[in-house]
């Protein structure tokens, strides 16, 4: 390691002076952190204290700083350092706040605080500032695969950003499902009447767009690399493979209308007068193409009343067809009500709806309907009865409550079917059981990437994100999804998801270049190191990243893509030699910090309790504690981590073995409503953790003096009480007999 | 051939056009969603529930039930409290269109025969129209004896405190049974009622027509 | 010359003899007080009422109406039509909004009018008399001429459906409209804001057809203005006012109540608070006796 | 966050809420200059001030929590609170926004101790929870506010609580002298991210919130349920404080309304259902409630949440726009209306209503400097004459949060488009 000045600087604002000894500290400081510069400052985080520090790495060469102040999360503009390796010992917020001012409580809170710098000077000086990825690559072209409205609008507007584009089509044609629409709903106000697709303009665009290398009749046979630096192969019709670097990837492979022959109660399939919307944008195309009047499949004879099914396969709770609703049907019966009394408003059109959907300015288009003479049945259809040229349509009028209701000599039957994302291979679907013959999808995608071929879906086939807030981001960095791939939407929506997530791509290679994380720990330079020479080839990182950043080299060795990390540190809290590591923040980082606290012996009646809490949620969460003086026991030892999925076993186990009384670990909720924000991060660490019992038999300690709590961010009465509970029922159970040795 | 019947025959199986061309501001049944804060507002419904109510009715018209629809008494509930009108999110004006409907099953002769709204509000504008002028007392008798003399007499009876109570105010004038109160030109407000009677009849026939 | 001149719509009820004659009087006296000249139109015809709808149709509806426009505008150019009924406020007011917005009806409407020799060119506005006061006049103006406050006397504002819906009163939410509270202070007396029943509907025409439906109606009216602990009743509608006065005896048979709430118009209210006799204010016209404004009517006015 | 000085290569983004946060951010994060102007003291936005988000029931302030650490370690956005933006002058390219900046009364040497906060003994309206509240005239916004910075209410200023709070401030971070000022900032393109306000109750006469204390808004009832709110996350009803467990949910509050707003707001079904889950969290045994509604629009992948409320026993759907609500002696709200599907009158009291208020644009009446192209319920359209001005989020449509971080993140994209023109023509 090269030779580093670590420094010390202990505030005493906000009530630390007075609550605490920070002489003691900073001697503690000296001695036991072994810092070579130790300072107090009445007002550390003011323009003063700031250019003390400043000046020290200036004149005095420090390199390594330790902040014994407030949390890591207050005053973080004042206490800015890029350049060096910064630890923050949480004097404020997780001492002198959560500690009440008596003169009994003095003692205990001053434990605390003298630990706390004795854990943050060992921290720091495990620590190096961030070297940066040296295997970025620096393609700056995006792939977009998918020739739809999605991936012609991430197309055209990556393009104005001025980045060039490959996009590959499976069909000879641009346009996508939006291709075979006669019309679509308004996108301005007016919200009356079909507008054009504007499928046209989006394709003559891309064609005369010289950024843009389109590749249709194409899939892509295999897409290598990392961010920055991917190498896809396109096949073509001819037989021919291309070979294109690629800085980033768009996938807008769209979806597919519900197959309506799965309805045959419904009519599907069992008449040419029962049609899906396609069906029935086809049957508008084809009319628009002669004299305007749609047809009777089966004669060819005029549409004199239609009835449109809606949630026809959606919206099933049976598990039967489809659970979720896709959103863009109802607003597309009305459109497509209205070609027909657009035409002749003497056609009786009629919407059985359960539940109509039309939010936004749909509700203007959905009166304009209404005025046109559509008529709307809230009801819920049991059968579609076809009988020679006409249907017979029976329902549940849920109004009049007229379980028999019925439409007689109906000429046109159209089922609103629902989207299904094509989010090709679901890489993490349990093997077809025995007898089951299991249909595979098409990969998209083909990843040769160790964990699979393409973007791991969440529920019912959608490609998994953070759903609510950070929506782009799938567990597979540099690749974002786009449009009913992602959720079910209708076009507006689809270009604008599109437009995102061209920006998304392009900020991946730009980052990737740079050696930075993508989100959550956006900007982070450091990436994980691994000594191959320790390794044993066990996989389990290989396995567990949630982002599918490792692979396997041909000697069977983890091989890193680092520009395809997350920084999470799964990998490192997964390894059982203990090999991965980042620069600042790794196994010795935090073993460091666990040895550093001072130990008192077993008559001392000063139990402790190591705490591991997740950076993103549990820390946030005791800091508020503090801010609300909501207090909790002095016994407690905290250190954020990054993710409980970067829990090494080994903290756990140097922590009882060093006499600890007991360690509670405090992650995110996972699941399939998971909050860990990298995605399986805190499920892996929880399977992790699970196992550790064998490990506490094996020193022959009670499987209580491990814990592991789900914490949310809002938490911040509910932790201090399971802290106090726990405190006392360890107590119950009594001192670790490691302690002192 | 009846009115009634007439009329079904015309529009075949589609009551909402019917309703829509020969009902005053029947237009508007289609625009409603079916809230039903109409029902849930109408006091008369509260107090003693419609057959069915406005939104109910509404699609019963959309569903073609023409005969429930014009039989029922439920319109004939309306009090005219305007509390549908001014709280339909659809601005639907539902008070209109209650009178309306009921306006065309009396016009239709198929009404329920003796509802006394029915009876009323056609004797009102009776007494209204005949002289210009409305004469309460004439008006109250013409009510009380709807059902015949004896039950007539009975009524009287009933409402005698009532009555009373007015005449001792001076606000019920025995007197009005011979006269009372009218417009000079009766003859004038005749003719003009006679010519807008030929004018919407012409226009709903050619709305038919059309 | 008078402050304010309007042509007048009194209305059937408010004929001689009729059932809101005292109405009429109250009125007289207190637009005396305030300056307000009232011209009746002359040969005015009935208003045809939302009632009468099973005959009238709509074209009729309308011309009877325009009727009376068509005499005001001939007879009192210029002069906005004042009704003190409110469904002859109501009844006029929804036939110009109709002519208004409809050509072909206001055409049809011109030919009918033919026949009994009249036409209209401009359609005067139709005010009701509460509007004018609130309007033209303002509280202020009105509260000037009160000389004999109606001391601790506490009113629930009725004000009832057809003042109220689908027009309403500039500035007046449907469901708790605020002006007859506003009033009942002007004159000195104790208002009751929180008199929940204020526009509900007293059952209109139905009191004749379907008393029973009606009185439900009344009942909960009436009980709840005791239940607030008012004395009297004060509402701007005859309608309303005959229906909440004099079935309070037929009430009383069906529910085993003992109500005996005197109902009053607003104008009754301001005349004796404007130093009239009851005999101005037409308190004799109560068929539930006001002992309480009578006592007051008696009192010498403070000047 | 630093002060890098605006130039035309500079992105403007009006709008601390998360979609302004998000459109900053992802701008910053691809290597642009954002200036992020915010109205109130913190960022944060009206999600902040949320409990819960459907359908995953997780908290706002966690994805608050990442987005602040990802400013706080990002040099390249600046952020102005306290700021509105009062003009724009200038076209494509080539911006300057005229900002009024009002006075915070406390420095950047503010460590968020609190001690200004101890001394100061007037108490004001907290707006943070709706008004449901009272916090001092010294205050830090609320628990997760960035900047973490008390701050003076102005009423105090001038009084004795001023003084007192300068005189507890250890660290002279408290300037009572502080005035508004006008600030311009250059920008190439902005980002118009201001986002929604709840519709006015009080304009819903039938319903009485003007009337009655228990009867609240949606937004309200976020914050009653919340650990930071004014009951400490208790579900309390106003009036007397009574543990509120038969609550009712009024649908369409505004939305779907010729009479108030006439867009449909998307969100408010999916609020109601997912409050519905913080009365089962509050009281698992007896807590019930009632969602009157028209239609439910659980729309996409939020329908299998509508099917597992449904299956809730605790939970009943009634088909029916209330009619109007009433008080009974309890000071219950009483709901009156007809349960159309089958026809059903009812007349039902409850412990609490809850009107789930509709989305209006808050860019609606007040006129946005430099021409933007509303649509008639006020939200921005996409239009070419916008210029370089990009609405995101709520400004231009009523969106859930997932939609509107797609939104903010296309605006963005539409920015970063003419900041490197500008840069290219530069070069």
């Amino acid at each position: 390691m090269a030779d580093i000045k670590v420094a010390a600087y202990i505030c005493k604002g906000c009530g630390l002076g007075e609550r605490l000894d920070t002489d003691t500290l900073v001697k503690i400081a000296q001695k036991d952190g072994k810092v070579q510069l130790a300072k107090s400052h009445d007002f550390l985080c003011n323009a003063d204290g700031v250019a003390m520090i400043k000046n020290d790495i200036a004149n005095e060469g420090v390199t390594h700083i330790m902040i014994g102040a407030c949390s890591r999360r207050a005053k973080t503009e004042a206490f800015f350092f890029p350049e060096n390796a910064v630890a923050r010992a949480n004097l404020r917020e997780g001492v002198i706040w959560i500690r009440p001012d008596t003169e009994e409580a003095r003692e205990t809170t001053q434990d605390m605080a003298e630990d706390y710098v004795r854990m943050g000077c060992a921290e720091v000086k495990a620590m190096t500032a961030p070297g940066g990825n040296p295997n970025t690559g620096s393609s700056k072209t995006l792939l977009v695969v998918g020739g739809g409205v999605t991936g012609m609008t991430a197309a055209i507007e990556a393009s104005k950003t001025g980045y060039q584009v490959v996009l590959v089509e499976k069909t000879g044609t641009l346009g996508g499902w939006a291709g075979k629409l006669y019309k679509r709903m308004p996108v301005h106000e007016p919200y009356k009447t079909p507008v054009d697709p504007g499928v046209a303009d989006l394709v003559s665009q891309v064609m005369g767009d010289s950024n843009i290398k389109l590749y249709l009749n194409a899939t892509v046979a295999k897409t290598d690399g990392a961010p920055g630096r991917f190498v896809v192969e396109i096949a073509t019709e001819s037989g021919a493979t291309h070979t294109e670097d690629i800085g980033a990837i768009v996938q807008a492979s769209g979806f597919t209308l519900y197959d309506m022959n799965k309805l045959p109660e419904l009519g599907g399939g069992k008449s040419t007068n029962v049609v899906d919307q396609a069906g029935l944008e086809a049957l508008a195309l084809e009319a628009a193409g002669k004299d305007g009047v749609i047809r009777r499949p089966s004669d060819g004879q005029p549409v004199k009343s239609v009835v449109f099914v809606q949630c026809a396969g959606q919206c099933d709770p049976t598990g039967k067809h489809l659970a979720y609703c896709s959103g863009f049907c109802c607003n597309t019966s009305i459109k497509q009500a209205m070609y027909f009394k657009d035409a002749n408003p003497s056609i009786d059109t009629t919407v059985i709806y359960t539940d109509l959907r039309t939010p936004g300015n749909g509700e203007d288009f959905y009166r304009s309907a209404q005025e046109k003479g559509v008529v709307f049945t809230k009801g819920k259809v049991a059968e579609v009865v076809p009988s020679g040229a006409t249907s017979t349509v029976k329902f549940h009028d849920l109004i009049l409550d007229d379980t028999n209701a019925a439409m007689l000599d109906v000429d046109l039957v159209v089922l609103a079917t629902g989207q299904v994302p094509n989010s090709g291979v679901d890489i993490f679907a349990a093997p077809a059981a025995e007898g089951e013959v299991e249909v595979k999808p098409i990969s998209i995608l083909n990843l040769n990437y160790r964990q699979g071929s393409d973007v791991p879906q969440l529920k019912q086939g959608f490609t998994d994100s953070h759903f609510i807030c950070f929506p782009y981001e799938t567990r597979r960095t540099g690749i974002y999804t786009a449009g009913p791939v992602r959720r079910p939407m209708d076009m507006v929506q689809a270009r604008e998801d599109a437009t995102g997530a061209a920006l998304k791509a392009i900020q991946a290679l730009e980052n990737a270049e740079l050696g930075r994380a993508a989100h959550p720990r956006s900007g982070d330079l450091s990436f994980p190191k691994v000594r191959l020479e320790g390794c044993t080839q066990c996989k389990r990182c290989t396995v567990e990243c949630p982002f599918g950043a490792i692979d396997e080299d041909e000697k069977r060795f983890p091989l890193f893509n680092e520009s395809r990390c997350r920084r999470c540190g799964t990998c490192m809290g997964a390894c059982p030699v203990r090999v991965i590591s980042f620069e600042n923040y790794s196994v010795n980082t935090v073993g460091a910090q666990i040895k550093a606290v001072d130990i008192p012996d077993e008559f001392s009646e000063k139990p402790r309790i190591l705490i591991l809490a997740c950076e993103n949620d549990a820390y946030p969460a005791l800091d508020m504690a503090g801010m609300n003086r909501n207090e909790y026991s002095a016994f407690v030892r905290i250190i954020p981590i990054r993710c409980l999925g970067s829990v090494n076993t080994i903290w756990v186990t140097d922590a009882l073995n060093a006499g600890y009384d007991g360690v509670m670990m405090m992650g995110c909720k996972s699941g399939d409503e998971y909050q860990c924000h990298f995605v399986k991060g805190s499920e892996l660490g929880r399977v992790r953790m699970s196992k550790i019992d064998d490990t506490l038999k094996t020193l022959n300690l009670e499987s209580e003096r491990v814990r592991d709590l789900e914490v949310a961010i809002t938490d911040i009465k509910r932790v201090p009480e399971m802290i106090n509970k726990y405190a006392e029922e360890l107590v119950a159970i009594g001192p670790s007999p490691f302690k002192g040795f | 051939m009846s009115a009634n019947t007439a009329m079904a025959d015309k529009y075949r199986n589609n009551f909402l056009k019917e309703i829509e061309e020969q009902v005053e501001m029947g237009d508007w049944v289609k625009m409603c969603m079916q809230c039903g804060v109409c029902s849930g507002s109408c006091p008369t419904n509260f107090q003693s529930a419609w057959e069915h109510p406005p939104q109910e009715l509404f699609m019963m018209i959309r569903a073609g039930k023409r005969e429930e629809v014009l039989t029922t008494t439920s319109m004939w509930n309306c009090t005219s409290c305007y509390n549908c009108i001014v709280r339909c999110p659809r601005k639907l004006p539902i008070t209109h269109i209650m009178h309306g409907i009921a306006e065309y099953a009396h016009r239709l002769g198929v009404a329920p025969k003796m509802q006394p709204t029915r009876f009323f509000s056609g004797l009102f504008w009776k007494n209204a129209t005949k002289t210009g002028r409305v004469n309460e007392l004439k008006l109250s008798m013409g009510l009380y004896f709807k059902d015949g003399l004896v039950q007539g007499i009975k009524n009287g009876m009933a409402m005698q405190a009532v009555a009373l109570g007015l005449v001792k105010a001076k606000r019920l004038n025995v007197m009005e049974l011979f006269g009372g109160h009218k417009c000079k030109d009766q003859k004038g407000i005749q003719s003009m009622l006679k010519k807008a009677y030929e004018i919407e009849r012409s226009r709903k026939a050619a709305r038919m027509a059309g | 010359m008078a402050k304010h001149e309007y042509a007048f719509y009194p209305g059937c009820s408010s004929q001689k003899g009729a059932s809101a004659s005292n109405y009429l009087t109250s009125v007289e006296s207190m637009c005396k007080t305030l300056d307000v000249k009232l011209t009746e139109i002359p040969d005015w015809n009935c208003c045809g009422a939302s009632i009468g709808y099973a005959e009238a149709g709509e074209l009729p509806r309308h011309v009877l109406n325009a009727r009376n426009f068509a005499l005001s505008e001939q007879n009192l150019p210029g002069q906005e039509m004042v009704a003190t009924c409110a469904a002859c406020w109501l009844g006029a007011r929804e036939t110009r909004e109709r002519l208004t917005h409809s050509d072909t009806l206001m055409a049809d409407t011109r030919e009918a009018l033919k026949e009994a020799g009249l036409t209209i060119n401009e359609m005067p506005e139709i005010r009701h008399m509460v509007e004018v006061l609130i309007e033209d006049l303002g509280f202020e103006e009105m509260a000037k001429h009160v000389v004999r406050p109606l001391e601790g006397v506490k009113i629930a504002g009725y004000v009832g459906c057809q003042t109220n819906r689908p027009f309403g009163v500039a500035g007046e939410s449907f469901e708790n409209p605020v002006y007859l509270d506003k009033m009942v202070e002007m004159v000195g007396a104790q208002s009751i804001p929180e008199y929940d029943m204020k526009v509900t509907c007293c059952g209109g025409a139905l009191a004749f057809s379907e008393p029973e439906k009606a009185q439900a109606q009344i009942k909960d009216i009436v009980e709840s203005a005791y239940d607030h602990g008012a004395e009297m009743i004060v509402t701007p509608c005859p309608l309303c006012q005959a229906n909440v006065e004099i079935y309070q005896g037929q009430v009383n048979k069906t529910y085993g109540t003992k109500f005996n709430i005197p109902v009053l118009y607003y104008s009754q209210l301001m005349v004796v608070a404007y130093g009239g006799s009851a005999k101005d204010a037409a308190l004799n016209g109560q068929v539930i006796k006001a002992r309480r404004l009578e006592e007051i009517a008696a009192k010498p006015v403070k000047r | 966050m630093t002060e890098h000085v605006a130039t035309n290569e500079t992105i403007l983004v009006v709008g601390g809420g998360i979609s302004g946060m998000t459109a900053a951010l992802e701008a910053a994060e691809t290597g642009k200059n954002v200036v992020l102007v915010e109205k109130t003291p913190a960022l944060g936005g009206r999600t902040s001030q949320m409990y819960r988000y459907f359908p995953k029931l997780c908290h706002p302030v966690c994805g608050l929590e990442i987005n602040l650490r990802r400013l706080k370690n990002n040099p390249r956005v600046r952020v102005v609170t306290l700021a509105e933006v009062s003009g724009i002058e200038g076209d494509v390219g080539n911006y300057t926004a005229t900002i009024k900046v009002r006075p915070r009364y406390v420095n950047e040497n503010c460590t968020a101790c609190g001690d200004c906060g101890r001394a100061v003994e007037t108490s004001v309206d907290d707006p943070f929870n709706y008004n449901l509240g009272q916090h001092k005239a010294a205050y830090l916004p609320n628990a997760m506010a960035y900047p973490q910075r008390y701050v003076l209410d102005p009423a105090i200023i001038g009084t004795a609580d001023a003084d007192r709070a300068k005189a507890a401030c250890k660290y002279n971070a408290i300037d009572l002298d502080m005035k508004e000022e006008t600030i311009q900032i250059k920008a190439g393109a902005v980002v118009w991210a201001t986002g929604w306000k709840p519709y006015d109750a009080a304009k819903i006469q039938p319903y009485g919130y003007d009337r009655f204390e228990n009867v609240i808004t949606s937004v309200e009832f976020e914050r009653l349920a919340d650990i930071h709110g004014p009951t400490g996350g208790k579900i309390l009803r106003p009036s007397d404080g009574k543990e509120a467990k038969n609550i009712a949910f009024i649908q369409c509050a505004g939305s779907r309304d010729e009479n108030h707003l006439r867009h449909c707001s998307r969100i408010c079904c999916m609020a109601s259902l997912k409050q519905t889950h913080y009365v089962r969290e509050a009281y698992p045994t007896d807590g019930k409630s009632t969602i009157y509604y028209i239609d439910i629009r659980a729309i996409d992948r939020f329908e299998d949440f509508y099917q597992k409320v449904q299956a809730d026993p605790a939970v009943t759907f009634i088909k029916s726009k209330v009619a109007k609500i009433t008080e009974d002696a309890q000071g219950n709200p009483v709901c009156h209306g007809v349960n159309t599907e089958g026809y059903k009158r009812y007349t039902t009291p409850h412990d609490l209503v809850v009107l789930a208020v509709g989305m209006e644009p808050s860019v609606k009446g007040i006129n946005i400097p430099g021409h933007i192209v509303a649509d008639s319920s006020g939200f921005i359209e996409a239009d070419p004459a916008n210029g370089a001005v990009f609405g995101a989020g709520c400004a231009t449509n009523a969106l859930d949060v997932n939609r509107a971080v797609q939104s903010a993140t296309a605006a963005a994209l539409r920015a970063i488009q003419v900041v490197n023109k500008v840069a290219k023509s530069e070069a």
